[in-house]
């Protein structure tokens, strides 16, 4: 049992930690890591994109990869250190995230080698953008009932369908797709993953506002969509497992980092804020408020350390995912709650105040903490999935 | 005793109901919430044509001189709608302090014309370093030879832009208690040295604003009541506004949970209606569970206001200090239960959370009002 | 909408707290009516017969049953006044309660002319005492899926099986049981009620104790019973209808009354007790939890005034009474784990200690408060009847 | 970074879970929890053999001198048998008081016998105005010529009727600081003026006494430590055993966890188990999710504790705020969950239940601890 850094994780944090502090330009620096947007608008876009391009400069981009794909070939280890320092720092998420975390890794191990060539460059350059295409309507948190339907045509698929809740696809060059190529197989059984150029006509992108105004997930609609046959990923009906590498990838990277950070600003709100008595931290229900969400922020952290422990021993990604999808979304909405309770109406105001200089910032937390319940899998799935995959129990 | 509403009341929530579906629909609400007036003139000649306007003014100032108990009706109806406008601050706040403090002269002045739709009112006490009781009100008035001078801030005053007469709470003396020295002025639109400016808030359907005085001078005649003595009409005004938001909410979120039994009834994942997994079912339980009992403390206390029982005060805070939190529990709850598509600018469970959360905190939130809670049952 | 008394009701209300004053002897008062044991000793028992008898000969048992069968023909809304000034008073549950307010108005309904004559007398005067033979191992809350068989044989039933949860089963002379009486007919149509006298042979009664020591409940075992067929209630095989009847009066009467007695007196302690800042009413953190409380006390009991109204107004005991189970239940808890939270180490001690004096009452909460979410249908079963029966939603 | 248990401890979590299982099952446990000694000689000399008396001890003192990272893998596998008797009382407490703060020749009088199981000891700190920090010490000590005079009381002293030495905590001085001036003394069996009473408390696995001192006389040899500097000792000795708490609450929850998990694989109703409702099925995630957050709170106090890192204390405060309030729900779940079975004397959910609530506010509840993490967060 030893929470401290080893010699060799402890220099490789303190290179990290200094080329960040040398090279993160303070203007694309986030208060709010867990709203991991591509990006709002265009022009942040192409500012993240150049940050991206000067990170993998200078050898940090996709670190986990082996080296000959273009990573450090970095233990997990050091991905780990790597994400706390880059999270620590406030770092905006890359525009490229999705790609570099989910589809490399899954590129990695099923495509081709054509495919790899391709693609894995690009990604880690950050010359292209990937969006996720797994979601339906419809659907839900049951997404292997999907039904957007692969046709084979010989030397390729034609697709037609609906995607839903696809991040970035207004930015995207590409998107990873789930499609149903089999509809007579069991429903496992007759998924394909393809790679589909989003220039391609038939696509139409058509964004989703969320009700706090932002404009970050997408309806995409696939109308005789033309995807060539080497852009299949992995073995044909198939495609099932290969989701599952992406989806493994996707759970074990669930939010939640920088609640500390939401806290601890929260924390020093709580002295200086008026309230019956002054300041509130002197109420003592405030301070049992902040306590137990700094206890269970660091709970939270501690028990995702303990899954990465499991992982470092060599067990692979697993359902424990869930633990942290389901305590950490709903520990972000607990601190939306709190930030109301602590600053009243002022938590409603997108304008800074005299009392509350940041108040648009919880104003958005208070709109925005509801999706981390919903996205990715609701709680109400995610306690199903440690009902039966984690404590054994029989299916509902 | 009988808990229950009378057939006028039945009456009154049939012909609410029947009006607010038609006219207030949610494509109405969204359209005029981008606006800063919120409502139309023609909706609002209709609400005052329906006799709401002036629904809880004597009759002899133009109103029908209906109890809580009835308003409580008209809300839970206008809740259901997230019905948009400066309705609440014109009636059950500025109006209402005009009509609890004003002398004949200023009622006859002002409350006939709001009751016919022709004048809007607001109310502004709260202030920066926001408290929901007298010690709230610092903003001071310094007594001048004709009358006062008023400088300072207002925080989270609704729909003051939109105000033909807005009513506003100063300290003229620092008394032996908070409450003695809050005094109230009446100052018609366009006084000079007053500026208001609209804040982004999360609830578009209803503004608040920022009310800035600098040096405003006030004549003698702008006196609200008495000198010194405001606070008591103020805080009357205060308990009955807050009761009646207490319905709102309610009424807003037994319309959240319809729509989400309806959708639950509907919505199929895994080969089944959502609604018959537990996992929904039990939240949609616990979500009645806490509209009933908000209900019940709202009407409890709305029958306590309205016949002056000594535990009016205990009963509002109860009921404020329950809505609050059923209101976050079941906005919240119905977006969880409808998933993604709960979250979208697009489903109108936006603005039942928004107003939700609006609602939450004025007039103080349950923390408030539970301390006050405390206060009221330790005599 | 009035929560005041009329001046009949107050008129009413005065003579029976001015009786009760004159007449409830101060040595069998009870500190928690929520404990509604019959007794716990056959001491006590013989004391609340005498209690009993004493009421009868004033004519206040049952009073809302009809005056022809000897009681007073109170209105719905007397019987609501009389409860409350009897708990009020800290009267005990009366021995023949479940015989009074369960068997009784189920008689009163469906039985015959010679049951009615036979038991009714003697269910209110108390020289009889009931058992209620509902529940079975492994049934759980499925009540209907009963396996206790009633055999026909001609003149005679012969019973077989075994009940339990039964509550003062080892005090009762009689029982009121559901059987299955055609094993063939769908689970809701072969059921029968049965008045089965508790010496007939072949019935054995052991005592289930509770985890607070409490011996309550109890397992009672039908070998070879007969019953004669007069002791039918209502049809053959459609006894499950008599049973609603039974069971929709236990809905509406669960729990609950003395919640705020119980609050009070926390908030009392609260005053007195020591805490890191003293007394512990000096910290935000108690007040809030005795706030919220106190809310929630009276929020149920105007919730369950509204259903009275309901009542009044002629609607019958419904579904609703789920909510104040419920709730009700949930609340105790609440209020339990509140003792524990005020009075620390305190509320584990079963005896007098010089802080607290009435520590043991604490303990016995503590321990005792976990039964009512489970006894009379679990909170998951009252979700369920909410979810279903009071909004429609589908079975699961 | 690692945060596991290495092969050692894994070894050692295997050797007691066998012992136990064999030797402390809950007929066992019943059977002892009814006698004033709640172990049998046999139970207890074979845990002396088995090292673990001693454990946390210098080898030099009779232990073998291990962590409180090893010494929770130990706890959380004796959480999981209820086991009964002084364990806690006389090893984390008693004996550990005197490994913390006795001088040589105190140690090695009483820690080889306590390490061999042929003694038992206590610690008397907490009394009737309960608080668990230093100012809770209140106990008189007057200096006399020969030694000291102790006169008081104290309050939920665990085990104090079966201990052959008690250490006992008193103020000798006002101080400075609360912390100033808290003597601890050893104060062997039959000490006179000593008197000492079992509580009828919930747990019977684990007496609680009532510690009576009247006028009771110990020479200057009776000192444990340094005279008025005894509070540090004592809150090292109180947060390693909390710690150590901590792991034996989370071991318990694991074990009803189980058991609940098992029972509702096979308990069927309504044709299906009821494991596979997601009313149950939920509820167990959740038990899951709490259990593995105290764990992670656990484990990383016992790490930092050892260590000797600046946030231990925060961090033993963590653990045990989480634990409290996670031990009450998991064992209030498990019941809940087992339905009426679960209720009953018979089924051994009810000693799970009374060790979780004993243990949720022993060494302070989780508000008492949340408070700690407030104050330790705010410099």
């Amino acid at each position: 049992m030893d929470f401290a850094d080893s010699p060799e994780h402890a220099a490789f944090r303190a290179e990290f930690r200094a080329w960040l502090d040398a090279n993160l330009p303070g203007d694309i620096k986030v208060d709010d890591a867990a709203d991991q947007r591509v990006a709002p608008d265009r022009e942040t876009l192409e500012r993240r994109i150049a940050w991206q391009k000067k990170m993998h400069a200078a050898g940090w981009v996709g670190i986990s990869w082996p080296r000959e794909y273009g990573g450090r070939g970095a233990s997990f280890m050091q991905q780990v250190i790597f994400d706390e320092e880059y999270f620590r720092a406030r770092a905006p998420v890359l525009p490229g995230a999705s790609a570099i975390n989910l589809l490399g890794p899954t590129l990695i191990q099923w495509g081709t080698e054509a495919q790899k060539q391709r693609h894995l460059p690009r990604i880690l350059a950050g010359d292209e953008r990937w969006c996720q295409g797994f979601s339906e309507p419809g659907a839900g948190g049951d997404l292997a009932s999907l039904r957007t339907r692969a046709v084979d045509r010989g030397d390729h698929f034609l697709v037609n369908g609906q995607k839903v809740w696809t991040s970035g696809a207004h930015f995207a060059d590409w998107c990873f797709l789930l499609v149903r190529s089999d509809p007579e197989a069991p429903k496992h059984h007759g998924i394909s993953y393809l790679l589909v150029d989003m220039k391609t006509p038939g696509i139409t992108v058509r964004p989703l506002v969320l009700l706090n105004g932002h404009r970050h997930f997408n309806e995409v609609f696939f109308e005789d969509v033309v995807v060539p046959k080497e852009n299949l990923v992995g073995p044909l009906n198939e495609g099932w497992k290969v989701a599952i590498t992406t989806l493994m990838f996707e759970r074990s990277g669930a939010g939640g980092r920088d609640h500390a950070a939401q806290l601890a600003r929260l924390a020093e709100l709580a002295k200086e804020f008026p309230s019956r008595q002054e300041p509130a931290w002197n109420d003592g229900h405030i301070r049992q408020q902040l306590a137990q969400l700094a206890i269970d922020v660091k709970a939270l952290q501690v028990t995702r350390l303990r899954g990465l422990t499991r992982r470092l021993r060599g067990e692979p990604p697993g359902p424990e995912g869930s633990i942290l999808k389901l305590f950490g979304s709903e520990l972000a909405l607990r601190i939306a709650d709190f930030s109301s309770t602590l600053l009243g109406p002022y938590a409603t105001v997108e304008a800074p105040t005299e009392a509350v200089p940041d108040a648009a910032r919880w104003h958005h937390r208070v709109l925005g903490a509801r999706q981390y319940t919903i996205a990715g899998g609701t709680s109400e799935i995610q306690r199903n999935i440690i009902g039966e995959r984690v404590l054994g129990l029989p299916k509902g | 005793m009988d808990i229950g509403f009378s057939e006028e009341q039945e009456l009154l929530r049939e012909t609410a109901r029947k009006f607010l579906e038609a006219e207030c629909s949610s494509g109405f609400v969204r359209e005029r919430m981008a606006t800063a007036e919120a409502v139309t003139h023609t909706f609002w000649r209709q609400l005052a044509e329906q006799g709401w306007l002036g629904i809880v003014y004597p009759e002899a100032d133009g109103g029908s001189g209906l109890g809580l108990v009835d308003l409580v009706v008209l809300m839970e109806e206008m809740g259901r709608r997230v019905m948009p406008g400066p309705f609440f601050s014109t009636v059950l706040l500025g109006g209402a302090a005009i009509a609890e403090a004003g002398s004949s002269a200023q009622r006859r002045e002002w409350l006939p014309p709001i009751a016919a739709g022709a004048a809007k009112a607001a109310l502004a006490w709260t202030e920066p370093a926001l408290r929901w009781d007298a010690a709230g009100i610092t903003l001071a008035a310094r007594e001048t030879a004709g009358g006062f001078t008023l400088s300072g801030s207002k925080l989270f005053v609704g729909d003051a832009h939109l105000a033909d007469i807005m009513v506003i709470a100063a300290r003229t003396r620092d008394g032996t208690t908070m409450e003695d020295g809050v005094t109230l002025f009446l100052a018609p639109k366009d006084t000079p040295g007053i500026g208001v400016s609209v804040l982004p808030t999360i609830d578009e359907t209803r503004k608040l604003c920022e009310v800035r005085l600098d040096r405003a001078e006030f004549p003698a005649s702008a006196l609200l009541g008495e000198l010194h003595q405001g606070w008591t009409p103020l805080s009357r005004v205060v308990t009955r506004a807050t009761v009646a938001l207490c319905a709102e909410m309610c009424g807003a979120a037994q319309q959240v949970l319809d729509m989400t039994v309806e959708y639950a009834k509907l919505r199929v994942a895994f080969g089944r209606p959502i609604g018959s997994y537990q996992g929904v079912k039990h939240q949609a339980a616990d979500m009645l569970v806490a509209i009933e009992n908000a209900k019940s403390l709202t009407y409890y206390a709305a029958w306590a206001v309205d016949r002056g029982e000594d535990e009016a005060p205990l009963a509002a805070a109860m009921a404020k200090a329950a809505a609050s939190d059923m209101a976050r529990r079941v906005a919240g709850t119905g977006i969880q239960l409808h998933g993604g598509i709960g979250m979208t600018w697009e489903h109108d469970l936006q603005l039942y959370f928004k107003r939700a959360k609006a609602s939450e905190v004025a007039f103080g939130d349950a923390t408030w009002h539970r301390e006050r809670v405390a206060q009221l049952m330790s005599p």
